[in-house]
């Protein structure tokens, strides 16, 4: 990535393969762009649409959902309702006017850190070209 | 001359409506003339013979309680919405439109200015395309607002009568507690706490989908939750308050309640909760969930019939064009 | 029918039509088309390659992009070709720095590359496209009897190897009815272009891959390459000479060899145009068979 | 609310990269900070201490720790709070060295995620509530399974601290690869004679329950109480009346390959798998036995003193409950035809390292000879590293055993044929371990010929005369830096090793996770290098990545150690992560009922609303996200603690 673009992108990842995914590539000290902003949460399956509105609505110009790969998430099958919620969810955002890189759901699993910061520079270097997001500016009210 | 004197104040103003809730007062029927009696009406434009100035006339806070049903898009909306907060006591979100942006909030899924021209110019049945909009002068059209809002992204609003139009009880229930001089808590919602569900007397089994259907695609069974059998059923995610009205009468609620407490997106609520359910006896590696919402085209529509301005994106992304 | 994009590189435009055409004449018998990409350069290998290997990857790059335009897929038959191109798309993805200079020369020429293509070699499309089953019941002509050597060369496998496996050739000289020898030598190096600047080493590696397959008696040699073929049947005069061998086995491509166990006639597959004429060989099969 | 905030430098590994002292300055000015430090390693000793001196005087009831990766220290920190009277979830970390100061450049950047990183902790931490871990209790007993060395030696472990154990092994016997091996590096003691007193052992013990000739079908992951179905085939031989006598196999007229010597002998249809075997019971192989195939024979039921035999023996399943799991699966050897240029499989005494070890035992095909498919002694023998390891094309790791694993086979050649020439072709000598580069240094001095330098291809094509009838190696000696030809009688290829077949069903029933190779993962490479990140499932052996004889043991050991303590604890600390429901909320209307994997949500026949099951709840929040009217919330992961970081951290 030549520019630093100054977008935002917010993280959701499930502690067990994606967090420790992005830990690994911590240790592994792969070098990635600083505009991701991780989350915590237990399983990709705990994240609520709402969440990923709100993030968006707060001044996110990304969000990425991230679990384990299909028949490993660590509570059996939690991945599957994050990836049909995303699916579902994706249709609504784009109806919104949400562009299609600004959300993005992958799977990368506890050994995958390189996974992680080409993702990571992947996305930020798509959203970078979209630009800020600046959601709420455009709902202020006016008068 | 006395006792007119003690009758409290009511007035039913309007934003952008079709003003059935309006009308749906007279559902009260003969209950309606012991409401008159009771109360004095300063200025209900769709009910007596009243006009702005009536209302302006009365000092600030001089009406005990304004119901103010409609969405706020143009200024004449927003102008009427600050007079009724500075005339009124209380003032009451009356119906989904004031309580959350309702029907016409659903401007807010393109821009308004497109929308105005559609109307105005596109219509296919207008012959005079050409002609301008004016904004100006004599008859000049309102101006529109950037998008649409609900009435307390405007002004201040104590409490809040959802529902399209709100349900009958609802309404007297507040009628009655303003008669009775109850102290009413700012932000009280004249609904229940519960979701529809909880009101529906359908039976419940068990909640996994194969498929959506719309409404006219089966025979839905009267007695069945109709989530279960496939039909989008906003229910789960709305206010109850309505006695499940609509899935009483087999139809699927369409959540004119809107969110439930602590919710702020019911589309939101609604959506995960259908995306859970759905395909759930086929959950494994293989399983391949491309196109399972194909037959959900207009998820905005869908979810957010009645509450996209309250939503948490509100509104369609203005595109820098 | 399908289509395969296609690049056909140097030699099989001068040298070695006949692979181009008998690859041609197959795609005709068995539903593939060869889509030729226009204005492609030269693949960069041979003599290029070892001057300035980073000058192959630029120069392929463009082919890549070329190709980018049509479809994520490009077919190659050479195996020189198939090795520097999938080289270079595989090197473009894992090398931050060559994609970078890649990127920058092809902006020089106004071009982009996305870094999607994948480079496929004729055999492996042809093994992993069509249903053996399929391809069997196409064959009219079963080469009964005869015993050939499957010599997939060095390249197909290396560094890139194409996705088959290392028995696919011998599977397909089985189904057009052949017989095929089990040879050793079958991924080794061919001599390249040795045999002209180190004709020592070259031959001596162009002897090691005949001896075997004379001793193991193969009437036939398929080849995947053109160099390959070139090296193996050219040279075989030469490697007598040096070696007081007596070789004389024809040398043929295995799209040749599969178009005519499928009916084609010699003259669609420019059969009998090698410098040892193959057809006794293959007609020796069809006598054979009654 | 007070909160306190402390940054750790982690010597450099932080500070070097974020501006610490800006980070501690911008902390100071939030809402709720009493107090923002930094320090050298927050995780050391005065580290903690300096929490709970801030704790005890200034009376904090939040606590933000900026340092390492939760995964890494966040216990490390509670406990620090517990100990100074805080609730140990009123913490909350912010990782500014896995996700800012390793992975950042720029060190104006990685200050400022820092600071967001940190913000969004301090206002998440000020919504946490106090939490109390729940107890789960530890069942007293114990499933290993793979009845190999390193199983073994878990089974045997646990049992010696007198809990229950159940040993699955899908083979007729326990013994695994290290009962195939002749001799063992460096030291070359019998590799039968170490490991059959522990094999017998096995089932001497009476805490330990063999089920040899099973396999787990599937179990349900409880921690504390893992229920576990196994599948018992059937031997169609009564193993309690089997004497072992082997008298059976003597007569049985039906004939295979011996999976035991790799095929390179043959076995009856009913067998003992190998004299040592335990439990010494015959088999009966279907596929082989005249009596399944054609109904015809049944001389083994004529033979059978003890008429042991049973034709109508039908698998049999178990139900277990057990309290934790130590997978022992082992390895599966390279398959060597794989690389096609070696021509194994063709040439016929190109052989693998494993058939080799079988044709040096006594007790294998050739009873010790190592002669060739012919006979014959070889005058001259290859030995190639290597194969299938440090290869892109196959397996990129190295296999760790293969170098040593081939000097010992060079040394037995030379015991064996002292004439004999042996090639060693080597691309390093990894000799890393007690006694091993010694071992080396001897082998050398025995005459081996080390060749650096890995063959391109191995051809039965002489090129010159003194060739004719050899197996040719051809191979860049990299030291003379010329390409030369080896004639050799024999070639033995050193395959590496590989993670089992079942490995990835394995991963996948017991829900642990496996590296890109295909080994099972640990929960931490260093720190935890024997538990899996389900709790209570541990691993050991070959199963984890490749080992020799002395490490898996050691590694058995370690987790039979992690098991045992859970159970000596008696009960698991589950984190308090639970789903609470709020039933002036619920509706009932039952979206959330079938999503759990778990079953720990129901309906309350009464109200028809929804309760919890606190005990079954694991707490992954997928009916939180799910919940409709937001009835349901996650301790721990609270919507409005998430939504706070997600403010905090885009402020």
């Amino acid at each position: 990535m030549s520019e630093r673009p100054n977008v935002r992108i917010v993280a959701l990842l499930c502690r067990w393969c994606s967090y420790a995914g992005a830990d690994l590539a911590g240790v592994s000290r792969m070098k990635y762009a600083a505009n991701v902003l991780p989350i915590k949460v237990p399983c990709s399956a705990r994240v609520d649409p709402q969440l990923v509105l709100k993030a968006f609505s707060e001044g996110a110009d990304g969000v990425l959902l991230a679990g384990c790969h299909p028949g490993d998430c660590h509570y059996l099958k939690g991945n599957y309702k994050a990836l049909r919620r995303f699916q579902l969810l994706k249709k609504f955002t784009s109806q919104m006017g949400i562009e299609d890189d600004r959300l993005r759901l992958e799977w990368i699993s506890a050994s995958e850190g390189s996974r992680y910061a080409d993702v990571v520079n992947d996305m930020t270097t798509k959203v970078a070209k979209l630009g800020r997001l600046n959601w709420r500016r455009e709902i202020a009210i006016e008068a | 001359m006395k006792p007119e004197r003690t009758k409290p104040k009511l007035a039913i103003a309007l934003g952008a409506t079709c003003s059935g809730c309006d009308y749906s007062l007279l559902d009260l029927g003969a209950g309606l003339l012991d409401v008159t009696d009771q109360v004095e009406i300063v200025y209900w434009p769709t009910g007596i013979d009243s006009k702005l100035e009536d209302l302006q006339a009365v000092p600030d806070r001089g009406v005990d309680l304004i119901l103010f049903d409609g969405a706020v898009v143009n200024e004449d909306n927003l102008e009427m919405a600050r007079l009724c907060r500075k005339k009124a006591k209380m003032l009451a979100a009356f119906g989904s439109c004031g309580a959350y942006g309702g029907i016409p909030g659903l401007i807010n899924s393109g821009s308004p200015k497109k929308i105005l021209l559609e109307v105005y110019q596109g219509l296919p049945t207008r012959s005079d395309k050409a002609e301008a909009l004016n904004f100006e002068g004599e008859d000049a059209l309102p101006k529109m607002l950037g998008q649409a809002y609900s009435l307390d992204q405007v002004v201040d609003v104590d409490v809040y009568l959802p529902g399209c139009p709100p349900p009958l009880k609802l309404v007297a229930g507040l009628l009655t507690d303003v008669l009775a001089g109850k102290a009413i808590p700012k932000g009280t919602f004249y609904a229940s706490n519960r979701a529809v569900c909880y009101e529906c007397k359908r039976v419940k089994e068990n909640k996994s989908i194969d498929a959506i259907h719309r409404y006219h695609e089966i025979q839905p069974d009267p007695t069945r939750c109709l989530l279960e059998q496939g039909i989008v059923c906003l229910g789960p995610a709305t206010r109850g308050g309505c006695d499940a009205v609509c899935c009483t009468q087999n139809q699927p609620c369409r959540g004119c309640m809107g969110a439930l407490p602590h919710s702020e997106d019911s589309g939101a609520e609604m959506m995960s909760a259908l995306a859970s359910i759905m395909e759930l006896n086929n959950e494994n590696k293989e399983a391949d969930y491309t196109g399972i919402f194909d037959g959900l085209n207009d998820p905005l529509g869908t979810f957010y019939t009645f509450t996209l301005p309250k939503s948490i994106l509100g509104r369609r992304k203005v595109d820098q064009s | 029918m399908k289509t395969l994009q296609f690049f056909p590189g140097c030699s099989l435009q001068g040298f070695n039509t006949a692979y181009y055409r008998s690859a041609i004449t197959l795609g005709n018998i068995i539903g593939y088309k060869l889509d030729e990409i226009d204005d492609w350069n030269c693949c960069g290998a041979t003599a290029y390659f070892s001057i300035s290997e980073e000058r192959t990857f630029l120069a392929n790059a463009r082919n890549l992009a070329l190709a980018e335009k049509k479809s994520k897929e490009l077919t190659v038959a050479c195996g020189a070709c198939f090795a520097s191109l999938s080289k270079t798309a595989k090197y473009y993805t894992d090398s931050r720095k060559l994609a970078y200079l890649m990127d920058n020369a092809l902006k020089e020429a106004g071009m982009v590359y996305d870094g999607k293509v994948k480079v496929r070699h004729l055999l492996e499309v042809v093994f992993n496209e069509y249903p053996r089953g399929e391809l069997a019941a196409k064959v009219v002509r079963p080469l009964k009897g005869i015993k050939m050597a499957p010599y997939y060369g060095c390249m197909i496998f290396r560094p890139v190897p194409a996705p088959i496996p290392r028995d696919a050739l011998e599977q397909l000289i089985q189904l057009a009815g052949g017989e095929a020898i089990d040879f050793t030598a079958k991924d080794r190096c061919c001599g390249g272009m040795l045999v002209n600047n180190r004709p020592d080493v070259g031959l001596a590696l162009v002897k090691d891959l005949l001896s075997e397959a004379q001793q193991k008696g193969s009437q036939l040699m398929i080849t995947t390459c053109p160099l390959c073929q070139v090296n193996l049947e050219l040279y075989q005069g030469a490697v007598n000479r040096k070696y007081g061998t007596d070789f004389k086995i024809p040398v043929i491509y295995f799209t040749q060899m599969l178009g005519y166990a499928m009916g084609a006639s010699a003259k669609e597959l420019m059969l009998g145009s090698e410098l040892i004429n193959s057809l006794p060989v293959l007609q020796g099969a069809r006598v054979s068979k009654n | 609310m007070k909160i306190g905030v402390y940054i750790c430098h982690c010597g450099t590994n932080i500070a070097g990269v974020v501006d610490v002292a800006k980070v501690v300055e911008f902390a100071a000015t939030l809402p709720n900070v009493a107090v923002a430090r930094d320090y050298k390693y927050m995780c050391s000793e005065p580290g903690q201490n300096l929490i709970g001196e801030d704790i005890r005087h200034l009376g904090l009831d939040g606590v933000v720790v900026a340092a390492c990766s939760p995964t890494m220290h966040e216990p490390t920190f509670q406990t620090a709070l517990s100990r100074a009277g805080a609730n140990p979830y009123m913490l909350q970390m912010a990782s500014i060295r896995e996700h800012v100061s390793w992975v950042t450049s720029d060190p104006v950047e990685a200050t400022e995620k820092a600071k967001k990183l940190v913000e969004a902790a301090i206002s998440r931490v000020s919504l946490q509530e106090p939490l109390e871990k729940r107890r789960i209790p530890v069942k007293q007993s114990v499933l290993v399974v793979g009845g190999g060395i390193a199983g073994i030696e878990a089974a045997l472990k646990c049992a010696d601290a007198g809990k229950k154990v159940y040993l699955v092994e899908k083979e007729p016997s326990i013994g695994g690869h290290m009962a195939m091996f002749d001799k063992t590096f460096p030291t070359l003691d019998c590799s039968q004679c170490i490991l059959t007193p522990k094999m017998v052992e096995v089932v001497r013990n009476e805490n330990i329950e063999l089920l040899d000739y099973s396999e787990v079908r599937e179990i349900s992951v409880h921690v504390g109480d893992f229920k576990v179905s196994i599948v018992r085939k059937p031997r169609y031989v009564d193993s309690s009346k089997c004497t072992g006598c082997a008298v059976c196999s003597t007569k049985c007229p039906g004939k295979a390959p011996d999976e035991f010597n790799l095929g390179m002998s043959k076995r009856k249809a009913i067998y003992v798998p190998f004299p040592q075997a335990v439990p010494l019971k015959a088999v009966i192989d279907r596929e082989s036995c005249l009596y399944f195939q054609k109904n015809i024979c049944k001389v083994c039921v004529k033979f059978c003193s003890a008429d042991a035999i049973d034709f109508e023996q039908k698998p049999e399943e178990l139900e277990l409950g057990v309290g934790a799991v130590i997978l022992a699966t082992g390895f599966k050897p390279f398959d060597a035809r794989r690389v096609s240029e070696y021509g194994y499989g063709k040439l016929p005494n190109v052989i693998t390292s494993l058939e080799f070890e079988r044709m040096t035992s006594a007790s294998g095909p050739t009873a010790g000879k190592i002669v060739l498919k012919d006979g014959r002694e070889p005058e001259s023998v290859a030995i190639v590293h290597c194969v299938g390891s440090r290869n892109v094309n196959y397996n990129v790791y190295c296999s760790k055993i293969c170098c040593m694993q081939s000097l010992k086979h060079a040394h037995l050649l030379k015991e064996h044929l002292p004439g004999v020439a042996v090639y060693d072709f080597f691309i390093d000598m990894r000799a890393a371990g007690k006694g091993y580069e010694e071992f080396y240094k001897r082998v050398m001095g025995e005459g081996t010929i080390m060749v650096r330098g890995r063959p391109a291809y191995i051809t039965d094509v002489p090129s010159k005369p003194e060739e004719k009838g050899k197996l040719v190696l051809v191979a860049e000696d990299t030291v003379l830096s010329t390409v030369m030809r080896y004639p050799v009688d024999m070639v033995v290829l050193s395959v590496g090793l590989e993670a089992g077949e079942d490995a990835k069903e394995l991963a996948h029933t017991f829900t642990c996770s496996r590296t890109a190779d295909g080994f099972f993962l640990e929960r931490h490479p260093k720190l935890a290098p024997v538990s899996t990140p389900t709790a209570g499932v541990f691993i050991a052996g070959a199963s984890q990545g490749p080992k020799d004889i002395p490490e898996s043991v050691a590694q058995a050991g370690a987790a039979a150690a992690e098991a045992l303590a859970m159970m000596g604890k008696g009960y698991f600390e589950l984190e308090p992560y639970v789903a609470r429901i709020d039933e002036d909320l619920c509706s009932g209307c039952g979206i959330c009922l079938d999503l759990c994997a778990y079953n720990a949500l129901e309906r309350i026949p009464e109200t028809g609303l929804t309760r919890v099951v606190e005990a079954l709840c694991q707490g992954c929040g997928a009916c939180v996200a799910a919940c409709p009217s937001n009835a349901l919330d996650l301790d721990g992961f609270k919507n409005n603690q998430i939504m706070a970081e997600l403010e905090g951290i885009l402020a």
